[in-house]
């Protein structure tokens, strides 16, 4: 037997450090290790949550008999957010690369110019590119 | 003292191909495309035509099952029996009857599953022959390849009755539209693709949290089964995990039909994203979040419409209100039509947020989202085939100002007869009855519910986005530069913009699809 | 054949109009001469019809119009009453339009071409719509053709409206009536809701089977006699009537002295039945009635102006009539026979407008011949123009009273009624007789001035005599005839004018104090001046001459409250009202400007987004279950 | 309290400290490596849970496949290998952070201490073996399955078409891209 | 009683106007003068039929829906295509479509652009689709319709001497119109959600029977702000004045003429009959606004300096009464109401003609640069103008009079305005004052006075004969008001909750 609550907790600590890394991050690729860690928080709460019986919480107080879920959602479902997440970070590793190769850089700073509110945005971006070159 | 008990699994999943036909013809024309390409690299038609008729396919079978009018379900787990060592099965939990529980079906085909599935297709199909002369002529493999992917993942959503087929299927509906914004391969494009990443990783890990707190309170990952628990009345401790997970959830969909505040990567992208995907975002890509919302709320929660009908009536108005607002000053064509789609969005959700307690009301709310959808999609395509043509033939490319239009009903009378008309479908008034009507649609359900704050705020909004829809028309007619060139118009485009055209056309004449895409029971 | 009489008494001056004004402009004098000589023919045939036939109450004209349960019918009528007056007018207007032919030759400049047409079928119009006034079987129809009179007032006082002061008089003359007749469209109201008919005549049955609610009679005497009182230029709606004489002479002769004004006192006395089932409100109608009759006379005796003089004097005079039929409730005349208490109001209705249209006319001519209106310009017309100054004298005699013109005859029946009223023992009465008493000493006074001054006095013409065309000339001996001779009418009257009771008291007393006044202001030369008012002091002269200044008590209480409420009004509508709709767009665009501010560009402030919109919304919704 | 629960504590310790350094750490490398420990000392809970093959998932792909991506990844954008302070945002930026984390952990450990509380849980360990997994996945959610497979091909061609070097100029033969 | 035949009718009077502008719009050879021309003898066609209508539908009764046409349209929601014509709406359909000829008669010299012509027939055939609508939602589509096509000529072919004006003006219109609209499709959506259907004679058979007070309030606000934008009614009206001194001739004369009494017309046909307990409630705020919009619009144009913009102020005063009609909730203020919509419409289109044909002359429409002298430079519009003017001011024996009259007399004798009835009555009937004196004043500045030399020809002879069937109208109307009358004495009765019976 094992406090369920211990793991969820484990698993909110982790999805808090994932928010702020993600957040506080200027580097893209320091951005995707916090990103890692929420979706790990994720798949802590799924493996957690499958170790209860059929029906989840909602059938804890009623069940007379503890019986497993065969098809075992929590853990499967976990495996499928493990591969999503890889290829989630073959895509974004990309990208950063293509990011770094057509700036020099992968701080997100750097990279405002989109933004409507951001000092570098401009409405015509490809005449203003062009006048530079 | 408990005897030991046990659950065996009973019968393997049966795959109806016929049902999945839409998903799998996409996979499988991606497939034939990148063999294709292996074998004779470079080849242009044939990739082109090959994707084009995975889609038509897809398309095809979407007519078929909707002709058929037989409602499938398709792999189905066989649920499993429980067995102890006493003889009979145990007293299980009133909410888990029957006997042979955990059963449940990924895939089901509805008319909630076809509709999605239509417009979606309808999208993709003139994003592609958009897309053949601009994105899709670099990289004709990757392109057709992320977009049959993408389409794939979106109508594989549009069936999905698990929260395990909607996380993947709504992760295959975005990651690889990230790589075809990143197709551009420069700064811009590499800044629009990281913009939509980080939030659709964040997104996808609000909705993973979601999901898993779904689980934890219900103990399964079938919508049904969560639905029947759910109504059944738990606990309030488990009903409060229930909703913190239920609107993660919605929060984890919300970036992809662009809901303030979930939206603020929406101009940004599409401004740096390729026009015909921008236009592949705002169309198939948002049905795809549209249905994703749709299937979870309408169909796995809507017991729990006490939290988040409000939620999203706030939300919706929120979402018109804010992307109008913003809207107004746009000068730049795509960013113009990247804040209107966040304010369509705010619509498309409004009728959920009349959503109560009978089943009905759940019903009329989807069919409402779905029939806006619908409107919307089609006069969304009009407007991109006609400014990915004018992007096409201006200096200044993509990121033209509405000012390129100045005069364009002296130079291209036809091209801006169809988009002043789908302006007015999108801003929802004659000749746009289209549009007129999927505001009827949306709102009935709002009124009937008697959300007034919600409903009053969405009606001044149609005049809001009225103003920089106006705009736009007024540019066209107004004395402008008569010497500009006239337009080479390739057939692909041609057939978009006449396909659209007459789409809008067809949809205000024929306004009774719009109001009638979703007769029968949601399921 | 009664029916087609009245029919064409009407139709034929508007078909006068319509044809000056879309034929040859050569013909617009043909048509109207044409037009009202017609209606005067039409008038007398149906006087004489009417006579031996008995009045016929509805004459189709208009169809009728179906308002919910209530079907007014658009109607002529006709009886005595309205024969006899249509004659008077006709004849009028006859008299005016041959005049008027001769009266506008070689008018018109350059850049101002002649608007003898338009001014002809104006006339013609008016005449037309004064026809409808009198036949009228239905009050609506007779609000058609009162302010279709008001309309032909305003045109017609607007002659030569180059001149500013025409322009002025025209709006004022419109403005003040129509304040007035907002009256008589309240009371056509009123008794549509109260009533249930607009008809005269089913009004005036109902009035007098006291089938109407005392509280709806009240009403709608009260409004109509507002309505009154602005069309009869009575106290207190009386100043647009001085300043109307900006018109050309004729049309003074016409509506300002002869038919519309004394429209007002005509409605009382066809609507009487009704009138008198609110005396309260008929007291009222006397009291203003005996204020303007001496005030009005009080001014003309100062004025300055032939023509105001005329004008105030037609005041003064209109407010007889007003008074002999506002004192008819007073009055004791066996069971209330309506008709016999209007008759001398009708009397001196008839009487007035017979010497008034000579004395304008006449006024006429001496304006053209001296070229101007002030008294100062005149003089000595015995000598010059004799006949001339005799006719003008016939028209002031009648307007004196002194017998045994037509004035004299007239005003005594009123003076007899009011003797009457007062013997039965009411303030009224008394009030009426004083006041109309005390008028005959000041139209005698007024009208010996007036005389005294144009026909005696200095000459002031130019020496070579000028001639007077005839067509100026033959219409006021065509006046004269009935100026002298009214009371002939008396030994005969037609059945409207039977109840005519002519005290010998109040007659012999008023002929005398007539005769004194009128030698009194005519012995004024031989005591050293000319002009009789200026034997009054100084600071009252100005004061009759301003008529107690109460033109400027109405522009300080009723014309700068109203432009100043409409400066205000105009700097609401923008500063207020539509500030708010002006302030949208600053308000939306600044929204969007604020908004806009969150989008910086930096992607993980947009996910910070999300993760704030997640936590929000779960917080929210955890809050509502 | 069990062995187990005291196995579990140690890995929980361990791998909430070394997700705090991973998303703090002030060296690029560094983060990387406490990643490492964390993803690691999550497969241990795993264990512990009973999840085996989520577990031995976990270790191959995240710490075999994404960490090593990650650090290639660093190496190739020439992170620095020293102490940076420029690899956080300003200090703003982090404060907003860190409410943003605290708010999205707190409201998730509030809402499961309360739905939780004190639930004890039987642990199986039969039952995240490879077989009932097998079984399961190729029984309930063989879509999902599939769909993966798709995604995971699109991710493939998406990253490869991406990282390519843009095409020679002259095939922008329309002006457009 | 009633007969069939003729059910083509009313879809051929809907459509050929629209599909004549279909026809303009595709074709784009055809030279301007040829297009008006074109859209003169299409709307002279839509005239004839208009009046074949009006002629069986009298034949028939006006006191019941005829010609009836209905189709499946949008049965998901319920929506028919369903057409007809009653004592109502017929008037307005042959109003319509007498502007339809004017205006386009008046494009084959002024102005020609085969764009407005366009617009044009648009405008008559979406209004025409309103004033015939028996659906709800069909009532709301066509109502919706006019907006555009007005847009486009308030922004195009506006005045446009000041940069941005016409777009602005027109944006304003458009937005304040769409706004109040889309307000009311909320009323009327909660009407055909709580009673199943939306069926306007269905629904005013019901009278309301079956929708609780406070839903019939809630949707009467909604749908009462939705018209009273579009009426204008005051204070929502100043979208009025900026469109109406921009617009060209041709855009004035329509939205005086047609797209006014869509508001009207919607009060009367939707708002009265089929929320009467609703109604009564919103009453007498209707009738409270009206009589200030009287009073306010004639003080406004006292010191008012241009003379389109005064034109378009006094509509609001003339509007006023129709409200305060509508407001009463009698019969005889009904017919008012109706009654004096379509004088107004007459008159304020005659008086556009006027002023767009002195602007042309002149340049401006400021009154201090239009005048003197009218009536001695250009005597034929100087009399015009005196005659619009003297309409305007609701002289009796013209049409705006009997409108004025009869709804002051609802007003009076309504129960539905409860302790304010006379009061309103009594201001309103005030307000006619008012607007003899802001019109004599304008006469006073423009028509009268010393003229000066050299400025403009007179009236031509195209100018007379598109201003003349006004005049003629104005004239017939006010003195023979008898079959206008006639015609909405029976109808009123139905649409009004207990037949209109006054106590």
């Amino acid at each position: 037997m094992i406090h369920l609550l211990g793991p969820l907790v484990l698993a909110s600590v982790l999805a808090g450090l994932g928010v702020y890394g993600i957040l506080a991050r200027r580097n893209a690729v320091l951005v995707l290790i916090g990103a890692e860690l929420l979706l790990n928080a994720a798949n802590l709460l799924l493996v957690a949550a499958s170790t209860l019986p059929a029906g989840g919480l909602a059938a804890l107080g009623q069940a007379t008999g503890q019986v497993q879920d065969p098809l075992i959602p929590g853990q499967s479902m976990a495996i499928f957010v493990i591969t999503i997440a890889a290829a989630e970070i073959g895509v974004a590793l990309a990208i950063v690369l293509l990011l770094f190769r057509a700036r020099g850089t992968v701080e997100l700073t750097a990279v405002q110019e989109l933004g409507e509110a951001s000092a570098t945005y401009t409405e015509t971006p490809q005449t203003a590119k062009a006048n530079g070159q | 003292m408990l005897t030991e008990t046990s659950a065996r699994l009973t019968g393997v999943p049966s795959i109806d191909l016929v049902a999945l036909l839409p998903v799998i013809a996409p996979v499988v024309a991606l497939l034939l495309i990148l063999l294709a390409d292996a074998l004779r690299p470079g080849l242009r038609l044939p990739s082109d035509l090959i994707g084009l008729a995975g889609l038509l396919t897809a398309a095809g079978g979407v007519a078929y099952l909707a002709l058929d009018g037989e409602d499938r379900n398709t792999a189905c787990s066989g649920g499993f029996v429980v067995t102890t060592g006493q003889t009979g099965p145990t007293r299980l939990p009133e909410s888990l009857s029957p006997a042979e529980f955990g059963f449940g079906c990924s895939y089901v085909v509805s008319d909630l599953t076809l509709a999605v599935q239509g417009i979606v297709l309808l999208g993709a199909v003139a994003c592609l022959l958009l897309a053949l002369n601009g994105p899709g002529a670099k990289d004709r493999t990757a392109h057709h390849t992320l977009l049959l992917a993408t389409v794939a993942g979106a109508t594989a959503l549009a069936g999905a009755r698990d929260l395990a087929t909607l996380t993947v299927a709504l992760e295959t509906a975005t990651l690889p539209t990230i790589g075809l914004i990143a197709l551009r391969r420069d700064a811009q494009g590499a800044q629009a693709a990281v913009t939509m990443l980080l939030t659709a990783i964040a997104s996808l890990g609000m909705l993973l949290l979601g999901i898993g707190l779904l689980f934890l309170a219900t103990g399964s990952l079938y919508l049904f089964r969560i639905a029947d628990v759910l109504a059944a009345g738990p606990d309030r401790p488990v009903l409060v995990v229930a909703v913190a997970g239920a609107v993660l959830s919605l929060a984890g969909i919300g970036f992809k039909v662009s809901l303030v505040p979930f939206h603020m990567w929406t101009p940004d992208t599409y401004a740096g994203a390729p026009l015909p995907i921008a236009a592949f975002l705002s169309t198939v890509s948002k049905a795809a979040g549209v249905s994703a919302a749709v299937v979870l709320l309408g169909i796995g929660l809507p017991a729990l419409h006490e939290a988040w009908a409000p939620l999203i009536g706030i939300l919706a108005v929120l979402t018109m209100t804010v992307g109008n607002l913003i809207a107004l000053r746009q000068n730049v064509a795509v960013r113009l039509l990247a804040w209107s789609t966040v304010a369509q969005a705010g619509w498309v959700m409004l009728p959920f947020a009349a959503a109560g307690p009978s089943r009905d009301s759940v019903r009329e709310a989807t069919a409402g989202a779905i029939g806006y959808l619908l409107a919307y999609v089609v006069a969304s395509l009009a407007v991109f085939a006609v400014v990915v043509l004018v992007a096409r033939h201006h200096r200044s490319g993509e990121e033209h100002t509405l000012q390129t239009y100045r005069g364009l009903s002296r130079t291209e009378p036809v091209a801006s007869a169809v988009l002043a008309f789908a302006l007015l479908c999108l801003a929802g008034l004659p000749p746009g009855v289209m549009g007129l009507i999927a505001k009827v649609v949306a709102l009935r359900p709002v009124v009937d519910a008697e959300v007034w704050p919600v409903a009053v705020i969405a009606a001044l909004n149609v005049a809001l986005a009225l103003a920089y829809y106006l705009r736009w028309v007024a540019l066209l007619v107004a004395p402008g530069d008569r010497s500009a060139p006239r337009w080479r118009l390739r057939p692909a485009e041609g057939i978009v913009l006449g396909g659209a055209a007459a789409g809008c056309l067809g949809l205000s004449v024929g306004a009774e699809v719009i109001a009638g895409l979703l007769p029968g029971i949601l399921h | 054949m009664t029916e087609s009489a009245a029919l064409l008494a009407v139709l034929l001056p508007a078909a006068a109009a319509v044809f000056g004004l879309l034929t040859k402009r050569s013909w617009a004098a043909d048509w109207a001469v044409l037009g009202s000589a017609g209606a005067l023919i039409a008038a007398i045939a149906e006087l004489t019809l009417v006579s031996t036939d008995g009045p016929v109450s509805s004459i189709g004209l208009l169809g009728s119009a179906q308002l919910g349960s209530i079907t007014i019918g658009l109607d002529l009528r006709s009886d005595q009453l309205s024969a006899v007056v249509a004659v008077m007018v006709a004849l009028v207007a006859l008299c005016v339009q041959i005049y008027s032919t001769a009266y506008f030759q070689g008018e018109g400049t350059a850049e101002t071409p002649t608007r003898y047409r338009a001014y002809a079928a104006t006339v013609s119009m008016f005449t037309a719509a004064m026809m409808l006034v009198i036949h009228a079987g239905d009050l609506v129809l007779l609000l058609i053709g009162w302010e279709v009179m008001g309309l032909a007032s305003y045109l017609l006082v607007g002659h030569h409206s180059e001149r500013a002061a025409a322009r002025a008089a025209a709006v004022k003359a419109f403005l003040i009536t129509r304040t007035g007749d907002i009256g008589l469209v309240l009371a056509v109201v009123v008794l549509i809701a109260g009533a249930g008919t607009t008809s005269i005549a089913e009004l005036n049955r109902a009035a007098a089977e006291n089938e109407i609610g005392h509280g709806t009679a009240v009403t709608a005497v009260l409004l109509l006699l507002a309505a009154v009182v602005g069309k009869s230029a009575q106290f207190p709606l009386h100043t647009w009537l001085p300043d109307a004489m900006e018109g050309p002479t004729p049309v003074s002769a016409l509506i300002h002295a002869a038919t519309m004004v004394v429209a007002g006192v005509f409605l009382v006395a066809r609507m009487l039945p009704l009138f008198l089932t609110a005396p309260g409100a008929l007291q009222i109608g006397a009291v203003l009635a005996s204020v303007s009759m001496v005030g009005a006379a009080l001014a003309a005796l100062a004025q300055t102006d032939l023509k105001r003089l005329l004008a105030y004097s037609t005041i003064s005079q209109v407010a007889y009539m007003l008074a002999a039929v506002c004192v008819a409730s007073d009055r004791e005349l066996g069971s209330g026979d309506p008709v016999g208490l209007a008759a001398p109001g009708v009397a001196h209705l008839l009487s007035h407008g017979a010497f008034k249209a000579l004395l304008f006319l006449a006024a006429g001519c001496v304006v053209h011949i001296v070229g101007s209106t002030a008294l100062a310009d005149m003089g000595g017309l015995w000598r010059t123009h004799r006949s001339l100054a005799v006719l003008f004298g016939i028209g002031l005699l009648g307007l004196a009273g002194v017998p045994p013109f037509g004035g004299f005859w007239s005003k005594e029946a009123v003076l007899g009624a009011a003797e009457e009223a007062a013997h039965a023992g009411t303030w009224v009465g008394w009030m009426v007789l004083v006041a109309g008493v005390a008028t005959i000493v000041l139209t005698g006074l007024y009208a010996g001035r007036a005389w005294s001054i144009v026909a005696m006095g200095r000459t002031q013409l130019s020496p070579a005599p000028h001639h007077l065309p005839a067509a100026m000339v033959f219409p006021l001996y065509l006046l004269a005839v009935p100026s002298v001779a009214f009371g002939v009418l008396l030994l005969w009257p037609p059945e409207v004018l039977h109840g005519l009771h002519i005290q010998p008291g109040t007659a012999i007393t008023g002929a005398l104090l007539a005769i004194c006044a009128v030698a009194a202001a005519l012995a004024a030369p031989r005591l050293g001046t000319a002009d009789i008012a200026t034997a009054l002091p100084a600071r009252a002269q100005t004061v009759l001459l301003d008529a107690f200044g109460f033109d400027r008590v109405i522009r300080v209480l009723v014309v700068r409250p109203v432009f100043w409420l409409a400066t205000v009004v105009k700097a609401a509508e923008h500063d207020v009202i539509d500030a708010y709709v002006r302030a949208t767009g600053p308000t939306t665009t600044i929204a969007g400007k604020l908004l806009r501010l969150a989008q910086t560009g930096l992607a993980s402030a947009y996910a910070a987004w999300v993760f704030v919109g997640a936590v929000v919304i779960t917080v929210a919704g955890m809050a509502l279950v | 309290m069990s062995g187990l629960e005291v196995l579990f504590i140690a890995l929980a310790v361990l791998g909430g400290a070394s997700g705090l350094l991973a998303v703090t750490s002030p060296r690029v490398v560094h983060c990387a490596l406490w990643l490492v420990v964390c993803l690691g000392s999550l497969a241990g809970v795993y264990l512990v849970l009973g999840a085996e093959v989520v577990a031995l998932v976990q270790i191959l792909v995240y710490v075999g496949a994404v960490v090593v991506l990650v650090i290639f990844a660093l190496m190739l954008t020439r992170a620095p290998v020293d102490p940076s302070p420029r690899l956080n945002g300003p200090p703003l930026q982090k404060l907003a952070a860190g409410a943003a984390g605290l708010a999205v952990g707190g409201i998730l450990a509030g809402t499961l201490i309360y739905a939780v509380g004190g639930t004890e849980v039987q642990v199986r360990s039969g039952q995240g073996g490879a077989k009932p997994i097998g079984e399961a996945v190729f029984s309930g959610w063989l879509l999902p399955f599939e769909l993966l497979s798709v995604l995971l091909l699109a991710a493939l061609v998406a990253a490869i078409a991406v990282s390519r070097r843009p095409a020679d100029r002259k095939r922008d033969e329309d002006g457009t891209r | 009683m009633t007969g069939t035949g003729y059910t083509w009718l009313l879809p051929v009077l809907v459509l050929l106007p629209l599909a004549g502008a279909l026809v303009l719009l595709a074709v784009p050879l055809l030279s301007d003068r040829l297009a008006a021309w074109i859209g003169t003898a299409i709307g002279g066609v839509t005239l004839l039929l208009s009046l074949l209508a009006a002629f069986v539908t009298w034949d028939r009764g006006f006191g019941r829906m005829q010609l009836q046409a209905r189709t499946d349209w949008i049965s998901a929601l319920g929506l028919e295509a369903s057409l007809g014509l009653d004592g109502v709406s017929t008037p307005l359909v042959l109003l319509t479509a007498l502007l339809a000829v004017l205006t386009c008669l008046h494009l084959t010299r002024a102005e020609p652009d085969r764009l407005l012509v366009v617009c044009v027939l648009t405008v008559t055939g979406g209004a025409i689709a309103t004033f015939t609508a028996l659906d709800l939602l069909l009532f709301f589509v066509a109502f919706e319709t006019v907006l555009i096509p007005m847009w486009f000529v308030i922004g195009v072919w506006g005045d446009g001497r000041q940069e941005g004006q016409p777009a602005n003006a027109a944006a304003r219109f458009v937005l304040y119109t769409a706004a109040g609209s889309a307000v009311m499709l909320l009323g009327i959506i909660l009407v055909i959600t709580r009673t199943g259907t939306s069926d306007i004679t269905e629904l005013i058979q019901r009278g309301g029977a079956g929708l609780s007070a406070t839903t019939q309030t809630v949707a009467a606000v909604l749908i009462v702000i939705g018209l009273a934008v579009k009426t204008p009614m005051w204070p929502l009206h100043t979208w009025l004045p900026p469109a109406h001194t921009i617009a060209p001739t041709t855009g004035s004369v329509l939205l005086a003429g047609v797209l006014l009494k869509l508001g009207t017309y919607g009060l009367v046909r939707v708002a009265v009959p089929i929320l009467p307990a609703g109604m009564a409630n919103v009453a007498p705020w209707l009738g409270g606004f009206a009589v200030t919009g009287i009073v306010w619009a004639g003080l406004a144009c006292l010191v008012e300096r241009d003379l389109k913009r005064l034109v378009a102020l006094s509509s609001v005063a003339h509007m006023g009464f129709v409200l305060l009609g509508v407001a009463s909730m009698t019969p005889t203020g009904l017919q008012g109401a109706l009654f004096a919509n379509i004088a107004h419409g007459v008159v304020s289109a005659l008086l556009f003609f006027v002023v767009g044909a002195l602007k042309d002359r002149q340049h401006s429409s400021d009154l201090q640069q239009l005048g003197p002298g009218l009536r001695d430079r250009m005597p034929r519009l100087g009399w015009l103008l005196t005659f619009g003017a003297v309409a305007g001011l609701g002289l009796p024996g013209l049409a705006v009079f009997w409108g004025e009259l009869l709804a002051v007399a609802g007003a009076w004798q309504s129960s539905g305005l409860g302790m304010l009835n006379r009061p309103f009555a009594v201001i309103a009937a005030a307000g006619t004052v008012i607007a003899a004196a802001y019109w004599l004043r304008v006469l006073r500045v423009l028509w009268q006075g010393r003229p000066e030399p050299g400025q403009g020809p007179d009236a031509t002879r195209h100018e007379t004969v598109t201003m003349m069937p006004l005049v003629l109208a104005t004239v017939g109307l006010g003195l023979v008001p008898g079959p206008l009358l006639g015609a909405t004495a029976g109808v009123v009765r139905l649409l009004l909750p207990g037949g209109g019976a006054v106590p």
